[in-house]
């Protein structure tokens, strides 16, 4: 093979995460020849979530996904919320009914042994990776992109197409303008995450599962941000379990509060305690997730270039959906790529199709469906404080409060509700709360 | 027939490493535990070996075996190790013991491959013990290995030596006894000029070396609670009150307040002096395994859930910058009673 | 002085990071650092140094004279100090291809 | 032209590795394989002289088929040939059995291509021996430099090569003839960012792979287990610390806890006379 050759595929992909090996898989499969250039020692080593994957994407992409083996951890069998007090525990979960789907809806997995795998699938469908390479700048030529400058020596890499899939800190799409801002604090949740070993038979007994076929994914709020606008969350692995806190950047910098010593505090709750206890720590990690969505969205495409996933905002925060949203939107981009191969017109107005394809999509209906949440939590800052730790105080009351005048019961419970909060601003809050996920 | 216990007696210009007697003490020992006719014999060579071979004997080898001659003035790897090769052949010990050094370690892998026996590395533990399947007691031979996490027992049944070297620091010295009495046996091994295919063209001074922390006795480490590099301006004075040396934990390198050759730990330099002395160090996993084998730990800390206490001899909570010059003025104090 | 005397707000359990950080992989690149301060004394002029707090690794450290320094061998390069540091001092770039935290679970 | 060989191992890599506090076995998973750090400036001070003097670099490396990573990982750097050594009868090798197959191969690569250089790295971090090296030359009857830290001077013509090597109390400047092996520190040479295209190569290189019976024979007495006089008898977990004694300058004072922590340090033996203070 001769070193000297230009470089020259028919569709570069900038990163080898979940969008990315997504894109270059379907791009390759067409019969384009694909590099996907990726700045870690592997695919999968810079990529972090909490997490669970949905299986409708993976399956939009491999429909053969099951004779892959793909290394997943458990599929999600109880699913739903936790409502943490300061020394209580409300559960709202489902499990069995819907959720019992064939195959199951989500997956937990860990993306450094996932991704890298994803990335072989792609590889196996012919696309090129590229490790170790940093994409720094483009080659423009009459001002459209037809390619990529990377780190090293005669890094340039040509194709006319570029999909841009490098993830929440989207500097190569700022750099070309599509992006009207850099990531916003008061968009984008910092999460710290442990990863703690935990025997697997030891997690079946602590979550009540039946066994290592059934797993937990759950959102938990209330006293694990104390009171700041985030999230906790808790996900059973086969032999692991992932806990993690994400709080909006703006909120932890407000707080002046150490990321690791809230998770340490959530981790120590009396009720997460003893879920953990005996654990010992394969990993921690950090992620900024853009909860920004719809607002924060780039320019999707330009001449030459299409971008998706977190570079592209693509995250619905409350259904802790970007996935499933990055893989398809890698699909659809890779879509989008050969049919402008068909044509042989990379320029902006050939890729617009890519938005098409994502309108017919849930990804722009949900995200434009969800555009107000990060507002509403902005301008609702107490919401995340107040109302599960009064579910916790309500339900709490409701079941002790044997020996006492029922009337005098429920009073008590509006009066721990209205201590908190006017009533009429609480239900104020229901209702903007309710129109914001209605997207109204 | 006589169960020869051989010890390498390593040298350069004429002086001993340490580690020599220290391989004479823990022969010794293993002599002992096989009891019948077991000996303890040094092996010597190099230029003008006399009197240190005295001294070896002194140090308690029954027997030591002296090769001698300009040929072996500085240590090259193929003349020594074919007079070291030569000795076994003639000798058929038992076991042979090699300072886990620079130099031992180059010898130790040459000379057991060209008599063809087994030869287990660095290690930190030596027994003598039965294993099954074999008539007499066996080399027990341990030492660490994956960065320290795992000790495996390493045995050779089948060959003679069993071979292994030895880290300095691990056995205490032989006791040196200055009427101790025994053979000194001059051997002849000829070197043809075709034997001899590298020169020494000069020495230089390694200024890195100048940081002895491994061979220090007493070492004084500043961590992150110093504050600043002003702080191991205290830590070196300290250090030269108790004459030691100065660490560090790996932060402080980070933040270049202090030399990369100072820094003990796990990406740094394995310490086991007599005294080590941690100071505003919090003991993170990363620095706690490159000093725990420690003889004595003090650590000095204001937080009394620092993990360094965790493996330390003794503890002082309490604040660096008002405990050190205390300390500094006490072994002043101390050194000037007893001279005065 | 000592490290462990931050003063502790709220009720925050106090944590080492170091030896969390112990679970971690890096490919350190001895001859880069990809964060750097901008202008060191726009630092000391800072008040609140926030990011020493913010910091996902407590890569930001306070110096003698109300300086910062960064780590930049524990980076993770989630991002947070570029969109947080209030004066933007934080030159931030990803560490070359190949350098940098790789996880090993994620 | 000048011909340097590298012997390289893949090994796990040690900064990573835990213990399972239950079971006290290793915990592998998740603990990556990397090329042996020394391995890797070996490689590169390899090609740093084949760079200046013109010539070309070979690799080998005795282990799995999944070592091909790391042989890639030498061709980036600049190396020109890579030769994977696996075979079943291989596994288990002590270093005498491994610095048998490696001699062999380097015999038999030099027979066809002669060889000036022999690189190896000072030791693997998986084992810390640094055995293999000076073992593969003995073997092969060549002059060893072990823990070099500079390469001065290579002269083809004259056949001879000045290298600096490190022992523990200063540095020594060898001169022997060529050829000669040597094994590195890290100081040798500094690791090379490759170029892309250097890179791209690397990733579809495909190394040639020699077994047990091609191209070159071995005595299949010498080979893995069976081949190596030592073997591991048991493995155990190093003893945990426990911790001592803790006093506070709070309750002594700050003279009361100094002089405190000095008389039980004088208290231990020898300490005294180390100290240079009487108890």
């Amino acid at each position: 093979m001769d070193k000297n050759q230009k470089l020259e595929f028919d569709v570069i992909v900038v990163g080898a995460g979940l969008s990315g090996s997504a894109a270059a898989a379907i791009a390759a499969r067409s019969g384009l020849k694909v590099a996907i250039v990726e700045r870690g020692q592997n695919p999968g080593s810079k990529n972090y979530f909490g997490g669970a994957l949905y299986t409708h994407s993976l399956l939009e992409i491999y429909p053969d996904l099951w004779d892959r083996k793909p290394p997943l951890e458990r599929p999600v069998t109880e699913t739903g919320f936790w409502f943490l007090s300061k020394d209580g525990l409300v559960k709202a979960t489902v499990q069995g009914g819907k959720v019992n789907s064939n195959p199951i809806d989500a997956y937990v997995a860990l993306r450094a042994k996932f991704d890298a795998w994803w990335a072989e699938q792609a590889q196996k469908e012919g696309a090129f990776i590229i490790p170790k390479t940093l994409v720094v700048d483009f080659i423009r030529e009459n001002g459209k992109v037809v390619g990529v400058k990377t780190d090293r020596d005669q890094g340039d890499i040509y194709a006319p197409v570029v999909i841009i899939t490098e993830g929440v800190n989207n500097l190569l799409t700022q750099k070309l303008g599509l992006a009207k801002h850099d990531i916003k604090g008061d968009s984008a949740a910092l999460a710290v995450k442990q990863l703690i070993s935990i025997p697997a038979a030891t997690i079946n007994a602590r979550f009540g599962l039946t066994d290592n076929d059934h797993g937990l994914a759950m959102s938990v709020m209330g006293d694990v941000s104390m009171g700041l606008p985030g999230l906790g969350f808790i996900y059973t692995g086969v032999d692991c379990v992932s806990v993690g806190v994400g709080v909006t950047l703006e909120a932890l910098r407000e707080a002046g509060i150490k990321p690791y010593e809230l998770l340490q505090r959530y981790m120590n709750h009396p009720m997460i305690a003893p879920l953990i206890a005996g654990g010992r720590l394969m990993e921690y990690g950090a992620h900024i997730i853009p909860e920004g969505g719809w607002k924060d969205m780039p320019q999707l495409y330009t001449d030459g270039v299409l971008v998706a996933g977190d570079a592209a905002s693509m995250v619905n925060a409350l259904h802790w959906e970007g996935t499933n949203m990055a893989i398809v939107a890698g699909k659809c981009a890779a879509e989008t790529a050969i049919e402008a191969h068909q044509k042989k017109d990379f320029s902006a107005k050939s890729l617009s199709s890519y938005r098409t394809r994502l309108d017919k999509r849930f990804i722009m209906t949900d995200l434009h469906q969800y555009r107000n949440l990060s507002h509403f939590l902005k301008t609702h800052p107490d919401f995340m404080a107040i109302y599960p730790t009064f579910i916790n105080d309500a339900l709490g009351m409701f079941f002790t409060g044997f020996g006492k005048p029922k009337g005098q019961l429920y009073k008590d419970i509006l009066r721990s509700l209205t201590d908190r909060r006017p009533l009429l601003k609480a239900v104020g809050d229901i209702v903007a709360f309710g129109r914001t996920i209605i997207g109204i | 027939m006589t169960r020869r216990f051989w010890v390498y007696i390593e040298q350069e210009d004429g002086k001993a490493h340490p580690v020599a007697w220290e391989l004479l003490g823990v022969a010794r020992r293993l002599a002992d535990e096989v009891n019948d006719n077991a000996v303890v014999e040094g092996i010597l060579v190099g230029d003008n070996m006399e009197e240190l071979a005295r001294e070896a004997i002194q140090y308690g080898a029954q027997t030591v075996y002296v090769v001698d001659g300009p040929t072996f003035k500085n240590y090259l790897n193929k003349p020594y190790t074919t007079a070291l090769s030569a000795l076994v052949k003639k000798y058929d010990p038992e076991v042979l013991l090699v300072g886990a050094t620079t130099l031992g370690r180059d010898l130790a892998g040459a000379v057991a491959t060209s008599i063809g026996t087994g030869l287990t590395a660095d290690t930190t533990h030596l027994a003598m013990g039965e294993v099954k399947g074999t008539v007499q007691k066996l080399l027990l031979a341990t030492r660490p290995a994956f960065g320290g996490n795992v000790i495996a027992t390493i045995v050779c049944r089948d060959y003679r030596p069993q071979m292994a070297t030895v880290r300095p620091r691990v056995f205490t010295s032989a006791p040196r006894q200055a009427d101790a009495k025994g053979e000194i046996v001059r051997e002849v091994i000829p070197i043809t000029p075709d034997m001899i295919n590298a020169e020494i063209l000069e020495f230089i001074t390694n200024d890195a070396a100048s940081v002895k922390l491994e061979y220090a006795d007493i070492i004084v480490s500043g961590g992150r609670g110093l504050g600043g590099a002003k702080g191991f301006a205290l830590i070196q004075e300290l250090a030269d009150a108790l004459g030691g040396v100065v660490g560090s934990s790996r932060a402080c390198v980070d933040a270049g307040w202090i030399k990369y050759d100072h820094q003990v730990g796990q990406t740094g330099k394995t310490v086991r002096p007599k005294l080590y002395i941690a100071a505003g160090i919090s003991g993170a996993i990363q620095h706690k395994v490159g000093m725990q084998e420690s003889d004595f730990i003090l650590a000095i800390n204001r937080d009394p859930h620092a993990p360094i206490f965790d493996v330390a001899t003794m503890g002082i909570v309490g604040d660096l910058y008002e405990v050190i010059p205390a300390m500094i003025k006490e072994i002043r104090a101390r050194k000037e009673a007893q001279h005065g | 002085m000592s490290e462990t005397s931050d003063t502790q707000q709220n009720d925050l359990p106090k944590v080492f990071i170091d030896d969390i950080l112990m679970s971690l992989k890096y490919f350190t690149d001895e001859h880069e650092a990809h964060l750097k301060i901008i202008d060191t004394q726009v630092c000391i002029n800072c008040k609140d140094k926030p990011c020493i707090q913010f910091c996902p690794v407590g890569a930001y450290r306070t110096q003698d004279g109300g300086t910062v320094q960064i780590a930049f061998q524990s980076c993770i390069e989630c991002g947070t100090c570029r969109v947080m540091c209030p004066p933007a001092n934080v030159s931030w770039k990803l560490p070359r291809g190949g350098f940098g935290v790789a996880y090993k679970f994620g | 032209m000048f011909h340097a060989l590298v012997s390289i191992k893949q090994v796990p890599d040690t900064t990573n590795i835990r213990i399972d506090p239950e079971t006290n076995n290793l915990i592998r998973q998740g603990v990556p394989t990397i090329l042996n750090p020394y391995d890797a400036h070996a490689v590169a001070a390899a090609v740093e002289w084949k760079r200046k003097l013109g010539g070309k670099v070979t690799i080998i490396t005795m282990g799995p088929p999944a070592a091909v990573t790391s042989l890639r990982e030498c061709i980036e750097m600049g190396a020109d040939r890579a030769i994977l050594i696996s075979a079943r009868q291989f596994a288990g090798a002590d270093t005498w059995a491994t610095s048998y197959v490696l001699s062999e191969v380097v015999k038999a690569v030099h027979e066809k291509d002669p060889i000036d250089l022999l690189f190896f790295g000072k030791q693997a971090i998986d084992g810390d021996t640094a055995q293999v090296g000076p073992g593969v030359a003995v073997r092969l009857d060549l002059p060893v430099v072990s823990y070099a830290v500079k390469i001065r001077e290579v002269n083809l013509e004259e056949r001879y090569v000045i290298i600096e090597r490190k022992t523990e109390s200063r540095n020594e400047v060898i001169k022997t003839s060529l050829p000669t092996a040597l094994t590195c520190e890290k100081d040798i040479a500094e690791i090379p960012y490759a170029s892309l295209p250097d890179l791209v190569y690397s990733l579809r290189y495909e190394p040639e792979v020699w077994n047990a019976e091609s191209p070159i024979t071995f005595d299949p007495a010498l080979l893995g287990l069976k081949g190596s006089p030592t073997t591991v008898f048991k493995t155990g977990t190093p003893e945990k610390h426990i911790a001592g004694e803790v006093i506070k300058t709070e309750e002594l004072g700050v003279d009361g806890a100094v002089k405190a922590a000095l008389d039980k340090i004088l208290g231990v033996e020898g300490m005294a006379s180390i100290l240079g203070v009487q108890k």
